[in-house]
């Protein structure tokens, strides 16, 4: 029945296949308000089930997280900026730097992209009115927030002072609300379950009649195999954190090196979750990454497959790469040797993924939009952030780098790197069909080279701090390491600039912008194909798509 | 009659009454072997041993009880991925805490 | 060329053997990141000027071009080639920094929030600072009193974490005397940046005349009590239970006889022979399980954090000093391998007092009164 | 979740029964590996302390009391059995009997917490607590004192999971009762066994693990 040749193998015969009787669908209206306005009142929203909807509350929620995590993180940098203390004591900024962690990583880039476009756009772009369990939908959202709640709890309760890695026995003795902020891990845990559960069913069960797998936008794809990770890994997490709360509160200590228990097997578990996490955040924005670049380029991906395949292969291999973390732990030379090599293999699917990104643009039609000059950025930040991270997987270099701010850079490097623009470039791709306006182009652009310039100038002297030697979570340091710091601290003030501008401008643009139509992009991805904003059942009339998500050479519809 | 779905599903049928029986028995009879195995001398077999049947136990019931024989193709890469997942984590800290 | 690579990408100065070869490997890795990350950057760029839509209409292309999937597997496969080459060569060098050379000097560090406190195998201590010779391997056995620190000294491209509860070793050897900053490189608490210590490379002459004057230091702080460190040694047995389960004259009990252990070889319960000398002495009172004396049940409790350096090495010196001491009886094992034991053992928790106590009582001190000293600021 | 029936909710993304049917069976099974995967982190420490401390572990495993395990792993195995004979009953339009089979899961499940109680109990009795309250001083004390901790936390995870799984047995059959499952439409039966039999499989390794040991 799907016979359909893959978007990238040439030459395509014409089009037919995609549904040929009509199914026996619902009635619906053949016009319909748009999903803003179909319901109002703040009831509506606070219990809808509609998965834009949620996808907007979402998009509150860990905006707001983004601006609390990166106030944070310029009150590190400040206080980085002399070797003695400037504006905090030493433990009052190992709160920042803890709090920053954690409201970053599970507030932040964990639900960012699946959450806010994965729930607004994955249902379009099958063909579905929803995804699977809607209210099971809305409950992740809930469960999300009654997590973020008891994070911030423990913040106002005093702070805690572990870093977001919680390693024990460290933060099963220290005296900070410990207790309150594992709680908010493992409810935010439990929010990601839900929500890869709810994708995982919903592209298995709901995806129209003929739209097979290899017919799927590769942003599906991704938020997929992100998914995957989402179910598998957090569990770990969840225990993990579980244990350290338990012994924290009752000294029930199954770590506690008094009693015999070993450290180390804590770091298993945390990695086991937390390596994998790095693809949960860096998966969704490459199917964003993807995305743009055949949308503005007019072009379809040079291998479909090779990008599925590449997808599935991270998430699979992430699994397997997690003793990396911990080659100076005093874990086994073995186990160093085993992890060592099995991580090669996620940078070889990484490079196929850059590859195929850049030989897209050949050949293609491309227009310059703010999500191309965040592409721009990304491909920069992912290739050095990658291979900087094929460097620090190398067992004896990993030796000196580790737990300096090489690895800082590196992951901030690839990590929000990765996230951060390819979040960026999803909310200003997508902004049109989201609120139905386009936003300025020229300061679209001026805040793109601030945000990347400044992330290059933040991070980059990093790295030579940390060849230097600067550990990581240093209050003091060695006065030689200060000309780094103050350029680093330098470059955020400029990413802080840039992200004050997006945010300035695209309120801006959801009032007084001019309106969009339906394909401002002249994208071919289906979600381009309905009416923007989208209407509340997404689809005026049961969809039949003649053409591909990337079918650039067959006509428009 | 029921429209296609996207996905092909034969989740249609499930196990015969026989078949939850004779899984009942395969499972006492196991447990039972299990049992008296354990006060067999084997050094470090009794734990290979032990582990071993509960496999075998563990496939019975997810095969007939949990009708994963009658399951779609999905429901059974995720009980295979799982399984895997678990085997990762063990060995992975065994390489560790054996070897160090 | 290496001092121009170093400057470049800021390096501390090379003052360890491994310290050429990893930076040599660093280089090559960071140099290939490097022009990769650009290549890819020019790449794009240039791919995005020239396909730009002012220039290239849409549609203006009659069919997609493919890339052969050989051409695609060399480049896939070249560079998971070259990956795994940096992971051989990386992995190469790692096994050796695990792998102290024969004849290492032993010190044995113990890190606590936040000071690093170091023992000498001839008795000397010395805290916040590490006095090494140059030209010497020197293995350093550590662990500490509380959570992880972690041992990192960027000259000599070192670091190892240092794990409560257990022993972690790294080495090195120094090539040119000086001083170097010790680090501590794992987050231990609101002071960690503070948790500072220094390792001081003497020539040859002058690490003599420095163990000198310690020891004369020594004698002149014990104020002429103990005469020398075997008899510290003893009084440190004696007070800390281990006379309770191991004898000094050949009598068997529940551990092996200290008479003439030392230098003995002896046969483990896992069917490996080992030599009795100061490190599997060490070993054995930090980590007792590790490597157990074929024969004995596999019961002592790990004295790791609850003896001082200092005590570890006076007793280590006292089993020394009992090496000429004939044994009463040929060794024999009081118990059958693998027979139950039912015995009353001390506690792991009760003497965690640092200092010198009376024996401790095998009761079980819950954990909150046992919580290590010194855990506030 | 609220029964949906044949006739399509506004909310409902469903096209039909089937295709609801389909997600949820695949939903809850996916649930359950994500249940599995918590427990696995319990699995890896037992490895990894098991290989430190291989004696010490033998010794306390023959502590525990080796009926007590045994029996109710023949006691699980019947629940489970009983859940997947309840299914089949329905199955068979035969909602009543399936009632009685799903108490007698019920009742099972009671007797599997009721032996497990006493097991605590005898433990706590003999000053075997987890961790810091861990009194008992005839076994080998740093292995031991591991095993029974994570003895604790990996049966009373379980426990935990037995303890849900008779609160949806409660569920299913206030549904039999008010007749909301029939012979062709009763997932939600199914899944409750799902849920059921994982609890079962937990067990077939916690046993041999925790209880026999030579």
């Amino acid at each position: 029945m799907t016979d359909i040749v893959p978007p990238s193998e040439p030459p395509r015969p014409p089009v037919p296949r995609l549904p040929e009787e009509p199914l026996p669908t619902l009635p619906l209206p053949s016009s319909e308000p748009d999903f803003w306005r179909a319901d109002r009142g703040l009831r509506s929203w606070l219990l809808t089930s509609d998965h834009k909807r949620i996808g907007i509350l979402f998009l509150i929620g860990t905006s707001l997280s983004l601006v609390l995590g990166g106030v944070f993180a310029l009150l590190l940098r400040i206080e980085l900026l002399t070797p003695e203390r400037t504006i905090v004591d030493a433990s009052t900024y190992a709160r920042f730097f803890t709090h920053h962690g954690i409201i970053m990583v599970w507030m932040f880039m964990i639900p960012v992209i699946p959450g806010v476009f994965g729930n607004f756009f994955l249902p379009i772009m099958i063909g579905a009115k929803d995804v699977a369990f809607p209210r099971l939908n809305l409950a992740s959202f809930y469960v999300y927030v009654i997590g973020a709640v008891f994070t911030l709890v423990a913040l106002v309760a005093g702070g805690v002072d572990t870093g977001w890695t919680f390693y024990v026995p460290y933060s099963t003795t220290t005296v900070s609300s410990v207790g309150w902020v594992v709680c908010g891990v493992f409810i935010l845990g439990v929010s990601s379950i839900l929500s890869g559960l709810n994708f995982i069913v919903t592209v298995h069960t709901l995806r129209i009649r003929g739209l097979g797998w290899m017919q799927l936008p590769l942003f599906v794809w991704n938020i997929y195999a992100t998914a995957i990770i989402q179910v598998l890994a957090t569990p770990v997490l969840g225990l993990s954190l579980a244990l350290v709360g338990v012994d924290h509160v009752w000294h029930l200590g199954i770590f506690e090196p008094q009693y015999g228990g070993d450290p180390i097997l804590f770091q298993h578990l945390f990695w086991f979750y937390s390596h994998p996490a790095v693809y949960i955040m860096i998966l969704p924005a490459f199917g964003v990454i993807t995305e743009v670049v055949c949308s503005y380029s007019h072009n379809p991906p040079l291998s479909y497959k090779a990008l599925v395949a590449a997808s599935l292969g991270i998430a699979f291999v992430g699994f397997l790469t997690w003793g990396h973390h911990m080659f100076v732990a005093g874990m086994s030379t073995f186990d160093s040797g085993v992890f060592g090599a099995l991580s090669m293999f996620v940078a070889i699917f990484s490079a196929i993924k850059v590859f195929t990104w850049t030989a897209t643009l050949r050949g293609g039609s491309i227009w310059f939009s703010t999500p191309i000059f965040y592409f721009f950025g990304f491909m920069f930040l992912f290739v050095f952030g990658g291979m900087s991270g094929v460097a620090v997987a190398t067992s004896s270099l990993d030796v000196p780098w580790h737990d300096t701010y090489f690895v800082v850079a590196h992951f901030h490097f690839i990590m929000v790197g990765g996230t951060l623009t390819g979040f960026l470039a999803a909310l200003h791709y997508w902004f049109p069909k989201i609120t139905g306006r386009m936003y300025s182009e020229r300061w679209g652009l001026v805040s793109a080279m601030a945000v990347n310039l400044g992330f290059f100038f933040t991070f980059m002297p990093q790295f030579l701090l940390g060849n230097a030697g600067m550990p990581r979570r240093y209050y003091t340091y060695p006065p030689q390491y200060q000309w780094l710091n103050v350029l680093s601290t330098a470059g955020a003030s400029i990413l802080a600039i840039g992200l004050v501008i997006t945010v300035s401008y695209l309120a801006v643009a959801c009032w007084r912008g001019p309106r969009a139509g339906k394909n401002p992009w002249r994208s071919r991805c289906f979600e381009w194909r309905v009416p923007s904003p989208p209407p509340k059942h997404n689809f005026l009339e049961t969809p039949r798509w003649k053409s591909g998500a990337y079918d650039y050479h067959a006509a428009e519809e | 009659m029921a429209p296609p779905l996207s996905e092909h599903v034969n989740e249609i049928g499930g196990s015969s009454g026989r078949a939850l029986a004779g899984a009942l028995l395969v499972l006492v009879v196991l447990t039972a072997t299990s049992w008296a195995l354990a006060n067999v001398q084997l050094g470090a077999w009794n734990l290979v041993v032990a582990l071993g049947i509960a496999v075998v136990k563990a496939g019975t019931v997810a095969f007939v009880f949990m009708e994963l024989s009658h399951a779609s193709t999905a429901a059974r890469v995720v009980a295979g991925v799982t399984l895997f997942f678990i085997l990762l984590l063990c060995l992975g800290i065994v390489g560790d805490a054996a070897l160090r | 060329m290496n001092e121009l690579y170093r400057t470049l990408l800021n390096l501390p100065p090379q003052a360890s053997t491994v310290a050429r070869h990893i930076d040599y490997l660093h280089y090559v890795v960071i140099t290939t990141s490097v022009l990769g990350a650009v290549g890819v950057a020019v790449a794009t760029g240039w791919f995005l000027y020239r396909y730009r839509a002012s220039r290239v209409p849409e549609g203006a292309r009659s069919h997609i071009e493919h890339v052969p999937f050989s051409l695609e597997l060399v480049v896939v496969g070249g560079l998971l080639g070259m990956f795994l080459l940096f992971w051989l060569v990386g992995y190469r060098q790692f096994v050796h920094l695990r792998t102290p050379p024969q004849g290492a000097m032993d010190v044995y560090v113990v890190a606590k929030q936040w000071m690093w406190a170091f023992a000498y195998p001839d008795g000397s201590a010395s805290n916040r600072d590490l006095y090494v010779p140059v030209g010497r391997p020197v293995r350093l056995l550590m662990t500490s009193r509380d959570v992880i620190h972690s041992f990192w000294v960027p000259p000599f491209r070192v670091k190892q974490d240092v794990v409560p509860g257990r022993m972690t070793f790294t080495w090195f050897e120094a090539r040119t005397p000086g001083t170097y900053d010790i680090m501590c490189a794992e987050y231990c608490g609101p002071h960690h940046s503070r948790m500072r210590g220094r390792v001081i490379v003497l020539a040859p002459d002058d690490y003599a005349a420095w163990q000198e004057g310690q020891w004369q230091a020594a004698q002149a702080e014990a104020g002429g009590a103990p005469a020398n460190l075997a008899q510290l040694g003893e009084r440190v047995a004696a007070e800390r239970g281990c006379l309770r389960c191991h004898t000094v004259d050949g009598t068997p009990h529940l551990g092996p006889s200290w008479a003439g252990l030392y230098h003995a070889p002896i046969q483990l319960a896992d069917g490996r022979t080992v030599l009795v000398d100061d490190a599997y002495l060490t070993e054995s009172m930090m980590d007792p399980l590790a490597k157990v004396h074929r024969g004995y049940a596999p019961v002592m409790p790990s004295y790791l954090g609850l003896l001082s350096a200092a005590e570890t090495a006076a007793i280590v010196e006292y089993i020394h000093s009992l090496a000429g001491v004939v044994p009463v009886r040929a060794r024999q094992s009081p118990l059958a391998p693998g027979q139950n034991v039912n015995l009353t053992l001390p506690s792991v928790d009760a003497p965690r007092a640092p200092s010198l106590t009376p024996t401790p009582t095998p009761t079980q001190t819950p954990r909150q009164e046992a919580e290590p000293e010194g855990k506030g600021p | 979740m609220q029964p949906l029936g044949a006739i399509v909710h506004d909310e409902n993304p469903y096209a039909d029964q089937a295709q609801r049917e389909h997600a949820l069976r695949l939903g809850m099974w996916v649930f359950l590996g994500s249940e599995t995967l918590l427990f696995a982190g319990l699995f890896g420490l037992y490895a990894g302390y098991r290989a430190r401390y291989p004696e010490q572990f033998a010794l306390a495993g023959m502590h525990n009391e080796e009926w007590i395990g045994s029996v109710n792993t023949f006691v699980l195995i019947v629940s489970s059995f009983f859940a997947a004979w309840a299914i089949h009953l329905v199955r068979g339009d035969r909602p009543r009997a399936a009632m009685w089979s799903l108490g007698a899961v019920i009742l099972l499940g009671l007797t599997f917490l009721g032996l497990k109680s006493v097991e605590y109990s005898h433990h706590l009795a003999e000053g075997i607590a987890p961790a810091s309250y861990y009194r008992y001083a005839e076994l080998p004390e740093r292995g031991a004192r591991m095993f029974f901790t994570l003895y604790y936390f990996m049966t009373g995870l379980h426990a935990l999971h037995v303890i849900a799984g008779l609160t949806v047995m409660v569920w299913l059959i206030t549904r039999l009762r008010r007749g909301k499952a029939t012979a062709e439409h009763h997932v939600e039966l199914e899944m409750g066994g799902l849920y059921w039999h994982l609890v079962d499989i937990v067990w077939i390794f916690l046993w041999p693990l925790l209880y026999l040991s030579t």
